[in-house]
């Protein structure tokens, strides 16, 4: 039997993600340190009947001196190298395109590839536009979780399609955030969110089937 | 069929890379591989010292020993002289690496000893491949061979040239112009 | 210690460890775990795979000597030279194999085979060789001499023939002159022998230790100590070539050859080369065998030890030496006096995992099989020998 | 307790989509549409140097698939350099800054709004303007692009602060040609019969139509002659290389005439009819023999003759290149050394003769109206440029680059805007240059995070990448002789990759946050289409073509005259003058004479070398070098090395490929050495591009050294530049790679 509930839930560890990887405004930052982001991915986790796998909650990875927004401007800025922004062009080849001759085409690590065009192919059918800022890459993970968040409360299949081909990149950019230093927390949410999409979500929704 | 071939006046090669830069740009190739380069040669003492500037890329030479050695006939000679590669057919082995008297080859991300095919698209438009039509001082000029009203010919019937490395036999299809 | 069993399955586990660290590194990293560049595309696992093949080649003509050419004394070597020969030419296969950059592709040797190719004949006849070296081995082991014999004959010419086209494969190379001409074939097949001489004595020495029969002590004591005369013999035909080609480099300065003999004698390779291959390939040894007393087993066994040691450097100095020299296509280019060349952990370790897993595989055929062999006298060849008698019934 | 949540997903403000496909859901299905989407060309303009060379983009679903030159734009014509292929790719990488950014702490930003970064910085600007007067506000740019962005802020705010980059460049050249000459004219390579390069580098600070003009003449019979005391690139295609004492090129010139008028080799007629001060020049000058000049510049008093001989012989269709950064502003007589570059060619008569010196093509443009013409009365320059008892014979309109933090120190700058400029690595003294960030406030807006920006900016205003915006049309001038007009355009062939503007949007931010609503009232279209009016060309033919040529106005090989026929150059006779009247100062008669060098190498001191520099050509002095690309070729060709004559090298022990350690009294630093005969040896070259030390840009940081690491912040007494090979270092064999 269909459980929406789960889906819901499923869809709002989602969108919590997303707000975890945009940058963390005050507000953000209280809710990180007085427990309320930790309580509610926990619940999240719970009840998606998913196994909780943490070691150190997420207040315990910030200090005074290395607060949210500094771990954010480490990881994601560019501001110190190396750094590693979680959009999905810089984690895959930049083109398949068969007569794109020149350069780029097979490299790792540039704006603006093909998952970062379709994502505003997708993105602009379905009437969406994306703040200034993220104008040129689309395929930036907050804008791709809330987009398959949204697409779990359209279309279960078109949901896992966009599951399968924009959302298999994690693991990669896992890699890279476990490289640099100094943003433990941002390890540990990107370490939960692997996690959580390395089920596949018909495993998730459909589990208590 | 045509049959190609490249004329170099590596007297006026004033070493800016462009071409290098621009084969790469073309061929998608990674950073660490070019497919042509320059060698540099400093001779005299000073004050009467110069420095020649030769480009080097592969000869496409008749009597090519990297297609000779290569046990599956991954390297080829075709019809209009270009020597190419079937990148399926090749094992990795790096025979034609070991082969080549003129340091052509460079291995690729995948392993394999890729290496200049003379842009044969391009040739066979009537146009130069990204290595010359960038290049400022026109120091390459490909053409065909064998027809007798093109430029190369011309070009070829008023200079004395020479080849690289013939004592080894490869019989390579680029020609530098002699300069005094 | 060097008389336990379980000593060398811990040998060779840590080292097939090792190895597979290295092949996966390899399989992983491609061609940036290893030593190799676009200036020297052959590296350390070419010189390895010339070891192991060389090896193999060496094993299986020593093997000759007794039971195709009926040299009485090294009839009893038969199946433990040619199970050796198997093995060291599947570790070879496999050293070659992760050297390759797409090993799958080699089945377009078949679809699209280059006669003029040197590798494609030496694939092709080393292929052959190996089945050979299969079925010689399967009637060694029911004492069919008539037919081991005829197989042995045929394993004799192919190995011959495959071994001489390894050495084409380098002496096929006219673009660099230290390899170039028919030297490289010849001497590959001569310094085989030494190799499967100095393999055997050091295999055998062992193997009667760690059997401990009376018949394998006395047996093996002699086998060794005529070894070691094969291995004077052979000592002497390397140093014969080695001498001939260093003369032959340094005469006249042939662009490439005599760079690559002096990179040898007085460049990057020299400590190499006088140190071990002269040293531990040859004179240690050569010492060491004439010296009043040199046939004693014990003694042998050192010998061997060295050369081999010796040997392998050999291979190494053999295939650095002719790609260091930069080629020089522009005569007078600004170029490195030498081309920088490296082993790496991840090549190491496949060449230490292959030994590893050749001593296992080793160990494993002395457990499955008997390779004892009686001497066979004439018209005995019906009749198996009391040991395997005895063996079958065990 | 639940988080908040903010979404990024606008409904209904939807994206330019990339191309017309149908709703595909799958990526696959979507490639496969995107495949067969057309490549489209748009031409606008590189920027891999100044030349700004016309190129085609080649564009697919709006990204950038590469780069060709453009065919009819007179300097590219086709072709592109290294620089121009290979910058195009960085469109897409990761060392850009990626919107506005806000100082926080040494070395550590914050991403703000423009917003709020328009708010703050408008604010601290009116506060600062309020307290201290407009006049302390500077605009330091690498110039000339942003002047026309700049005005109308320091026109309204009453700021005569306006300086280039050119101090640290060439300024004494265009300051001499301006006195003497009224202006500029470039070489006619195509039509020249001899062609003499002195410290300039044709094949390093490339135009490649240019070059390919040159190797064109030489192989019509031109003789080149390269007068350089290192082999430069151009110098590979020479008849002959002439290695020159560094800091003597003065006395060569100077021997150079002397041949010519004693052995009345020159254009007597010309020099009569267009010349003035001839007979002082003469009079003062008299006793500047070859012989003279083989004492100073180690050139052979017989081969300056033959050389001067040759020049003469071949004159009109002789030049010697008017040049750039080569020479001018490099010793302490650069101005010197360019008015005598200025007096040989007259000798030759050469000006405005085909195969000697051409003017380039006029374009008259329209002009914008600005409907804001409020001016506020300015006060005098804090460089002190143009000013009586200060920089009196500096050019107001360049200024002086490289003193900033003086003016700081002494409270005349309180604010600063720093438009594609990087003071930090390409001035002299990075630690002197640091403390510009010592004024209330620095604005810096770049494309990437250089040096300037990280050490010294309040707040980072990054602007669009080139291939991401358009800009007003430009006349294609200079270097070279063409004989029509032409104009090209910049226009932006991608969307804007991060969040970033380009200047004109920055400006009208600023200024609106700063209460001045309608300064910047106007778009890049509306200039365009008051530019283009009398011009006779549309904007849409323009942004169609990249690149037009007029067929109106040719240049004409006519010295210019006035309606009785008088020379008319815009000097103070009209006539070219061998006396610069603004440099009559202190007693002096404004004609060029010997003046030795500031410091010279200790002869007898083998460890002692006059540190020199030059551009490599597959590099833009340091904008290029974190281009990974161009890097590569660094790596693969020793680029960072630093050349040592063998002789000198073998003395001091050291090897080709040895690390060495050069030391000035400012810096000690160590990189390898490239032994050869192909330098003086009385001085050591390296390569301006490299020694980068912002930690943000991954592939220039650390890797090798720069010239201004070396030298001291000093001002050339005549034209303000920097005097930046006016530094002996000493080498030694050995040091840290």
């Amino acid at each position: 039997m269909f459980i929406p509930a789960v889906k819901n839930h499923y869809q709002e560890l989602i969108t919590l993600f997303a707000e975890l990887y945009k940058y963390p405004d005050e507000q953000v930052t209280e809710e990180v340190m007085n427990g309320t982001a930790e309580q509610e991915m926990h619940r999240g986790f719970v009840s998606c009947s998913l196994p909780v796998t943490t070691r150190l909650s997420l207040q315990q990875l910030i200090t005074a001196e290395n607060n949210v927004q500094k771990q954010f401007m480490t990881a994601f800025s560019g501001l110190s190298k190396p750094f590693s922004p979680p959009v999905e062009s810089l984690y895959k080849p930049w083109s398949t395109d068969a007569d794109a001759p020149k350069q780029l085409a097979k490299k790792r690590g540039y704006y603006m590839g093909d998952s970062a065009l379709h994502m505003n192919h997708l993105l602009s059918c379905y009437g969406f536009g994306v703040p200034e800022e993220f104008k040129m890459m689309p395929d930036h993970l907050v804008i791709e979780l809330e987009f398959y968040a949204f697409l779990l409360g359209e279309d279960t299949r078109m949901a896992v399609t966009f599951y399968n081909e924009h959302l298999d990149w994690i693991k990669d950019f896992e890699k890279e955030m476990n490289k640099l230093g100094g943003v433990p927390f941002y390890q540990e949410v990107t370490r939960r969110l692997r996690n959580l999409l390395s089920i596949h979500p018909l495993e998730i929704i459909n589990g208590e089937e | 069929m045509a049959r190609y071939g490249l004329l170099i006046d590596a007297s006026k090669c004033t070493g800016c890379h462009a071409c290098s830069i621009a084969c790469s740009m073309y061929n998608e190739l990674e950073e660490e591989v070019t497919y042509n380069r320059l060698e540099f040669i400093e001779r005299g003492k000073y004050p009467n010292a110069v420095m020649e500037i030769v480009p080097l890329q592969c000869m496409h030479c008749d009597n090519p020993p990297c297609a000779t050695v290569c046990p599956t006939n991954a390297t080829f000679k075709r019809e209009d002289g270009i020597v190419s590669i079937d990148e399926n057919k090749c094992i990795g082995c790096k025979y034609c690496m070991t082969a080549c008297p003129y340091d052509a080859r460079q291995l690729n991300e995948s392993r394999i000893p890729e290496k200049c095919r003379w842009c044969p698209e391009m040739l066979e438009a009537g146009k130069q491949p990204a290595c010359s039509s960038t290049c400022m001082n026109e120091v390459r000029l490909f053409g065909k061979l064998d027809d007798p009203d093109s430029e190369i010919n011309k070009k070829m019937a008023q200079h004395e040239v020479s080849q690289l490395v013939t004592e080894k036999g490869t019989k390579p299809r680029i020609y530098y112009i002699k300069r005094k | 210690m060097l008389t336990n069993h379980k000593f060398w399955y811990a040998v060779s586990g840590a080292l097939i460890l090792f190895g597979a660290a290295g092949a996966l590194n390899i399989i992983i990293h491609g061609e940036h775990s290893m030593g190799t560049s676009n200036y020297v595309p052959w590296g350390a696992l070419i010189a390895g795979y010339v070891f192991f093949v060389v090896s193999s080649t060496g094993l299986s003509l020593v093997a000759a000597l007794g039971h195709v050419f009926h040299m009485k004394r090294f009839e009893p070597l038969a199946k433990r030279a040619v199970l050796g020969s198997i093995i060291t030419l599947l570790m070879g296969f496999i050293v070659i194999g992760l050297e390759l950059g797409s090993p799958f592709s080699m089945i377009h040797i078949l679809f699209s085979p280059n006669f003029q190719s040197a590798i494609f004949w030496m694939g092709l006849l080393y292929g052959i060789y190996l089945v050979l070296l299969v079925f010689e081995f399967i009637f060694l082991l029911k004492d069919d001499h008539k037919k081991s014999r005829l197989f042995g004959i045929l394993v004799l010419i192919s190995a011959i023939a495959a071994h001489s086209n390894l050495g084409a494969v380098f002496g096929f190379l006219v673009a660099r002159s230290y390899w170039t001409g028919p030297y490289m074939s010849i001497y590959f097949i001569l310094s085989a022998l030494l190799s499967g001489a100095a393999l055997l004595a050091f295999m055998y020495f062992l193997v009667s230790k760690v059997k401990r029969t009376e018949d394998m002590q006395v047996e093996g004591s002699h086998i060794v100590s005529h070894l070691g005369k094969l291995m004077v013999l052979f000592l002497s035909i390397t140093v014969f070539f080695t001498v001939w080609k260093i003369l032959t480099g340094v005469y006249g300065a042939v662009p490439g050859k005599h760079d690559g003999i002096m990179a040898l004698l007085a460049g990057p390779l020299s400590f190499q080369f006088y140190f071990f291959e002269l040293g531990f390939g040859m004179i240690i040894p050569l010492l060491i065998l004439t010296l009043p007393g040199g046939f004693k087993p014990a003694r042998v066994f050192a010998a061997a030890a060295f050369a081999l040691v010796g040997i392998f450097v050999m291979r190494i100095d053999l295939v650095f030496a002719g790609q260091m020299i930069p080629l020089e296509p522009v005569k007078g280019a600004l170029l490195p006096q030498f081309r920088d060349w490296t082993i790496t952990w991840a090549e190491w370790g496949v060449m230490a995992g292959a030994i590893g897993g050749a001593v296992l595989l080793y160990l494993m055929g002395e457990r499955k099989w008997n390779l004892e062999t009686a001497p066979h006298e004439e018209g005995e060849d019906e009749k198996a020998p009391v040991s395997v008698q005895l063996a079958k019934k065990a | 307790m639940k988080m908040k949540r903010r979404s990024f997903l606008k409904a209904g403000a939807v994206t330019a989509a990339a191309a017309a496909i149908p709703f595909k859901l799958s990526i696959s299905d979507f490639k496969e549409a995107a495949e067969n989407e057309d490549v489209k060309r748009i031409a606008t303009t590189c920027n891999g140097c100044a030349s700004m060379c016309g190129i085609y983009a080649y564009m697919k679903n709006g990204r950038l698939w590469r780069v060709e030159g453009h065919p009819v734009h007179l300097k590219s014509k086709g072709r592109l350099c290294a620089r121009g292929h290979g910058m195009a790719a960085d469109l897409y990488g990761k060392g850009r800054v990626p919107g506005p950014m806000k100082k926080i702490s040494e070395g550590e930003f914050e991403p703000i709004s423009w917003d709020q970064a328009f708010k703050e910085i408008g604010e601290k600007l009116n506060k600062i303007n309020e307290e201290h007067g407009g006049n302390s506000f500077l605009w330091l740019e690498h110039g000339v692009r942003g002047k026309r962005y700049a005005d109308p802020l320091l026109d309204r705010i009453g700021s005569s602060n306006y300086i280039t980059h050119y101090s640290t460049c060439f300024s004494s050249k265009t300051n001499a040609w301006q006195q003497m000459v009224g202006g500029m004219l470039n070489g006619d390579h195509a039509h020249a019969k001899y062609m003499i390069f002195e410290g300039r580098n044709f094949a390093g600070g490339i135009i490649p139509n240019g070059m390919n003009q040159i190797t064109k003449a030489k192989e019509n019979g031109a003789k080149i002659v390269v007068i350089d005391p290192k082999y430069s690139e151009i110098a590979k295609i020479a008849d002959d290389w002439i290695p020159i004492r560094p800091g003597s090129d003065l006395a060569l010139r100077l021997a150079m005439a002397h041949v010519m008028i004693s052995e009345n080799l020159y254009d007597k007629a010309f020099v009569k009819k267009y010349v003035d001060g001839f007979d002082d020049y003469w009079h003062e000058n008299k006793d500047k023999t070859p012989e003279w000049a083989e004492e100073l510049t180690g050139i052979p008093a017989d081969k300056i003759r033959e050389i001067s001989r040759e020049f003469a012989a071949n004159a009109p269709e002789a030049f010697m290149e008017p040049g750039w950064h080569g020479l001018h502003c490099h010793y302490i007589n650069s101005t010197q050394t360019a008015q005598m570059g200025v007096i040989l060619n007259a000798l030759a008569g050469n000006f405005y003769k085909r195969g000697g010196l051409m003017p380039s093509a006029n374009v008259d443009f329209g002009e914008y109206l600005h409907k804001d013409i409020v001016e506020t009365e300015k006060g005098q320059r804090a460089d002190g440029a143009g000013i009586e008892g200060q920089y009196m014979t500096v050019e107001p309109g360049r200024g002086i680059s490289h003193t900033v933090p003086d003016m700081i120190a002494d409270g005349k700058i309180k604010s600063v805007f720093i438009y594609h400029f990087n003071p930090l690595r390409t001035a002299p003294d990075p630690e002197y240059q640091k403390k510009i960030k010592e004024a209330e406030l620095v604005v810096s807006i770049p494309v990437d995070w250089n040096e300037t920006s990280v050490y010294t900016a309040d707040y980072i205003l990054p602007e669009s990448y080139y291939l991401e915006r358009t800009e007003v049309p430009t006349a294609v001038s200079g270097h070279i002789s063409h004989d029509y007009p032409q104009i090209s355009i910049r226009q932006q062939a991608a969307e804007p990759l991060h969040d970033t503007k380009p200047l004109i949007d920055i400006m009208r931010g600023v200024t609106k946050a700063m209460g001045y609503n309608a300064l910047y009232d106007f778009t890049v279209d509306d200039e365009m289409k008051a530019m283009l009016e009398p011009v006779g060309v549309s904007p849409e033919q323009l942004k169609e073509a990249g690149t037009v040529e007029l067929q109106t106005s040719a240049v004409k090989p006519e010295f210019p005259v006035n309606m009785q026929g008088k020379p008319a150059l815009g000097t103070y006779t009209g006539k070219i003058q061998f006396s610069a009247e603004l440099f009559r100062i202190d007693g002096k008669k404004g004609i060029p004479t010997w003046i030795p060098p500031k410091v010279e190498p200790d002869r007898s001191k083998a460890d002692q070398f006059r540190l020199i520099h030059g551009k490599q050509p597959y590099h833009s002095h340091h904008v290029t070098s974190n281009n990974p690309h161009l890097v590569k070729i660094t790596e693969k060709y020793n680029g960072t090395a630093v050349w040592m004559n063998s002789e000198r090298a073998e003395k001091l022990g050291i090897k080709d490929g040895d690390q060495v350690t050069i030391a000035s009294d400012l810096a000690t630093k160590s990189i390898p050495v490239k032994v050869t005969e192909l330098i003086h040896p009385e001085c050591v070259w390296i390569s301006s591009a490299y020694g980068g030390f912002s930690d943000k840009l991954q592939t220039s940081y650390n890797l090798g050294v720069n010239y201004n690491d070396f030298i001291p912040a000093m001002v050339e007494p005549y034209s303000g530049t920097t005097m930046s090979q006016e530094v002996v270092v000493t080498v030694s064999k050995g040091g840290e790679a």
